[in-house]
């Protein structure tokens, strides 16, 4: 539309639209291909023989598990700090915010050093509850770093756009601020907070550069890959990784269908 | 009886300063000020949703400034009516009783009756999202009434509904004021709507309250300029000099019954000059040889200009009179008004 | 204040206030506490001596700008395609949202595999243009998969905050849809699209595991931190880690003040 | 001059349904309706911004209901203003202007023209959010204006500011109009405002416009209940029967001078029902016995209610009238209306 012609019907061409659709599809075929690429390239025998393989299968369970464990204990906690990060002001709200990026920005291996400071075998954690170097809850942990962001912005995201009037309202109707907090404030942010819940699971169950430096064993499936891909080459790495992947995006599928119901139920 | 003693709140641009009223048990009062957002933080002041910076706010005299909302029973109906999107009308009126450990048989038969006293029983099933601003309004009523205030603190509650349906709701407002001695403090900009409701007026310009009056006394008596500009006074004269007679104003003698000498200003409501061809025969009033300058449309009325020497006035007519008197710019008309009609600050 | 009690002055315990700051506190500390500790454990000789490091000093040369490369990249793309999610409605729309996101919970290992399948010596891209293994070029796109839809969501946040009304009036007052864009669309929209820049940078310095797969040569820092921690331990690695780090947080840092500045003036 | 030729458009609940309207070169048109989403729409329709699903719109005969917004010279002034708020007061005013490449020098000098115009040239420095409703208002209005548009569409100028502001307006309003050719397509719910403005109002109920006339005109003839309804008429009566004087209607004898026999209601003005304690000597007048039933504000007037016989009639009077009148519940008057203050459909 930016140089409108007009077409013998008198409507004039979108110019604007159509680059702008050309752009953003390219951008869209970039993300897309990769992953129809892998998709295809492996037989549906392949993938069944590394669905069916031991390693692979104990691998995947511990990594859906800790990734889960590590969303539980950060919704846990995060819920409530993006609440006051949604209703208060104070000083040093912007840098809170700025601390709560700071998983995001920092190196994954670095992240993974990072940890193995507060606790592995030298750290005070590590020397009074035992090292968690090598442990399913070490993987939980790394995981719960790497990804703790997302469920706090999304939670944040939530809380910010329930009207503070109508928690207002509630408390004067006689509503304490707990009461207030789980039967407005919480239901109406809900979808941005299991958004956020899976957003967390997925990108946990996909690290694999702070996991790695915490625990190279027990293995979750990134592990898994690296080390096949490593020892065998990509054929070999193919098949257990299209195996996780098809498993992470049917549950992200599943759950943001379960978000959107309830959103539109509302 | 609710009272504010100096109660002061600074708020972005905005100051409530040394804020002191009270309030009797039973009186629907309205506070008038123009539109922003002072009036919102003065009921959430109230309500004790926003601390005062100083100052006390008591309830038959026991301090509740620091009681927290939900044990003050102050309820307070939001402009935008704030219903919560995810319960339906039902599960919004029984909110504050739930949250007060009510059990269910209770709840719903208080619901019930409340929802049948605003009109609303029809209602109770659909989601706030589906109603009309009206049938909004009247579920955040009935949502508040339920718990049984002390206070209801009422913010701009006609204000984003049509007008017609503003007029329906006027009425359910003095309705259920006058079925318990719950007091309203209601907060709006509209002069008509205050003159209907209030009990009292208190007229709220920069964060202070500049008057407090009746509705029949208000237009007598608004104190200061900037009060009487607020409330749209017409013909209001600044006075040069008492006269035993009256006073002058303008170069023109106009007789009144002032015997106060530090009156500065008169004033007249312009539905209470009338007009003529002829001069009238009655000898008490004033009476003076005009000069059409114009005239406007003020809702069904006319609103025609003229002037007596250098003193400009306004005089409302019908559209029935004003084509009997044959009005053009220039016409040279008679006009009167009675003494008692004139008013003084 | 879910259960007030009154204190002597009459104004009661904030219990939820109180309860929520701490679960709040405890994972602003989880988050905190390891890149303290790893700062705290690194001396200033270990750090200059890394920083005057020439492997270190070109790793993190080629992070920063194959990461770099790839927001350039993406901005170009991803702009558009986010204002024409924020403004249209169409069948499919919310499909898309869900693609945007999927680089986030795929695997990071699995995405280094997928993007092996399009850009790898076997794929039609390799054969044509030739591979993109074991190059700065493909380390750049390994990034840009990874790390895209920080920018694109941001963005997409931006321009659904800008009233349409403001570009409708633009529209009426003579200008083209081109214009309307660059005039009101991006600069009312322009904070959110920065702060996603900056996180999409910041995201493809950190990735590790797709980075890895596609080229372990030339080394990015993270790949370094990995090698060093693997052949020589804890020690070694922090220091490059620690570099890494500090670049990183100074690069956000800065580039948020930036961000803030900006939309106060505006 | 402007005309749309069955328009029809669907939007959510919305329906603009086969519209069609012609509106001549310097007219001020406003279209009057309750609130609600449907004027923005058809707003947005003449002004292109939404295609409509069939019908055609014109401009001095040319088909233009493909041609963009920004080639069509339709400016529209949204009722939140719509600035932006990254320009300054000055750099608003410019947009269009640079937006059709006019050199630095003709878009400074008609930027200082324009809101001089318009009052706000202290203004040019400010950020839009700094300033009043009135001042963004007029901000609006200077950057629709300086692009000179062949129609300015306006969706309800004057409701989010202060009344006294909206009385101010109304006048620049009225000022900026009558300076040029330009089409004001004015949309309002406020009755008022389009008496004082429009050379012609339309009424739009539902999608629909049910009903063009002129201000003097609009009254006299309301053509349904609907719209008599919309418009607040009040002493709408169902005529029961014509007679050769005039009609019966809830068993009183009216004189009126209706010849037409379709007429199926009569209507008469509040302000043109006169209360008096005696008998009017006056014989031409419809005169009857009546009993106050009750009595309401209206703004500075006062609305008594009669019964004549099965007849509840309103009557406006001043507050004066009131107090001479000495009224009460069941106070017994006379009350008298002229035959041609009768109006029927």
């Amino acid at each position: 539309m930016s140089n409108p012609r007009s077409t013998k019907a008198g409507r004039p061409i979108p110019w604007t639209g159509l680059v702008f659709t050309l752009l953003g599809s390219l951008v869209l075929l970039f993300i897309i291909a990769p992953l129809a690429g892998i998709l295809l390239a492996s037989s549906f025998g392949e993938i069944s023989d590394a669905a069916a393989d031991e390693e692979v299968r104990s691998s995947v369970s511990l990594t859906l598990s800790a990734a889960l464990m590590a969303t539980i204990a950060c919704t846990v906690t995060g819920i409530p700090l993006a609440y006051l990060l949604a209703r208060k002001r104070f000083f040093g709200r912007s840098t809170l915010f700025a601390i709560i990026d700071l998983p995001i920005i920092v190196p994954h291996t670095t992240a993974g050093i990072a940890l193995l400071t507060v606790v592995g075998r030298d750290s005070l954690f590590g020397s009074t509850f035992g090292s968690l170097v090598g442990t399913a809850p070490g993987i939980a942990v790394a995981m719960a770093f790497v990804s703790v962001p997302f469920l706090i912005n999304a939670a944040h995201n939530g809380f910010a756009k329930v009207p503070v009037h109508l928690e207002s309202a509630a408390r004067t109707l006689g509503a304490s601020p707990c009461r207030t907090f789980f039967t407005i404030s919480v239901p109406l942010a809900w979808r941005d907070i299991l958004t956020g819940m899976i957003m967390m699971w997925a990108r946990g169950i996909s690290e694999f550069g702070a996991v790695v430096i915490i625990a190279y064993h027990p293995m979750t499936t990134p592990t898994l890959v690296f080390e096949r891909f490593n020892d065998y080459g990509l054929a070999h790495a193919r098949s257990a990784a299209v195996v996780l992947l098809i498993i992470c995006v049917l549950i992200f599928a599943a759950l943001r269908f379960v978000a959107k119901r309830r959103s539109r139920e509302e | 009886m609710l009272e504010l003693h100096s109660i002061n709140r600074k708020l972005g641009d905005f100051t409530l300063a040394d804020l002191t009223m009270s309030v009797s048990k039973g009186e629907y009062f309205v506070i008038l000020g123009p539109s922003g957002v002072g009036k919102t933080v003065f009921l959430e002041v109230v309500a004790g949703l926003i601390r005062p910076d100083s100052g006390r706010i008591t309830w038959d005299g026991a301090d509740v400034t620091f009681v927290p909302p939900e044990r003050r029973g102050f309820a307070l109906v939001y402009q935008d009516y704030a219903l919560f999107p995810h319960l339906d009308v039902a599960g919004n009126i029984a909110y504050g009783l739930r949250a007060r450990g009510f059990d269910k048989k209770t709840v719903k038969n208080r619901v019930q009756s409340t929802s049948e006293l605003l009109g609303i029983r029809n209602l109770l099933h659909r989601k706030p999202q589906t109603l009309s601003g009206g049938e909004q309004q009247r579920t955040a009523l009935a949502r508040a009434m339920i718990t049984e205030p002390k206070v209801l603190l009422l913010d701009e509650p006609l204000a984003a509904v049509d007008p017609r349906e503003a007029e329906r709701l006027r009425r359910v407002l003095r309705d259920i004021h006058q079925r318990g001695d719950t007091i309203f403090l209601h907060v709006t900009h509209n002069v008509d709507e205050a003159l209907y409701l209030g009990d009292k007026i208190g007229v709220m310009l920069d964060g202070t309250l500049r008057l407090v009056s009746t509705p029949e006394e208000i237009f007598r008596s608004p104190n200061d300029r900037e009060v009487a500009d607020f409330l749209g006074l017409r013909n209001v004269i600044h006075v040069d000099e008492i006269t035993p007679d009256g006073c002058r104003a303008a170069g023109v003698e106009i007789s009144t019954s002032i015997t106060d000498g530090s009156v500065t200003h008169v004033w007249i409501r312009p539905e209470d000059i009338l007009l003529s061809e002829k001069p009238f025969e009655s000898s008490a009033r004033n009476q003076f040889r005009c000069t059409v300058i114009g005239w406007e449309s003020s809702g069904r009325l006319l609103e025609v200009r003229i002037s007596v020497d250098d003193l400009t006035l306004s005089a409302l007519i019908t559209r029935s009179s004003f084509d009997d008197l044959k009005i053009e710019s220039g016409t040279v008309l008679y006009c009167t008004f009675k003494s008692s009609a004139i008013y003084c600050f």
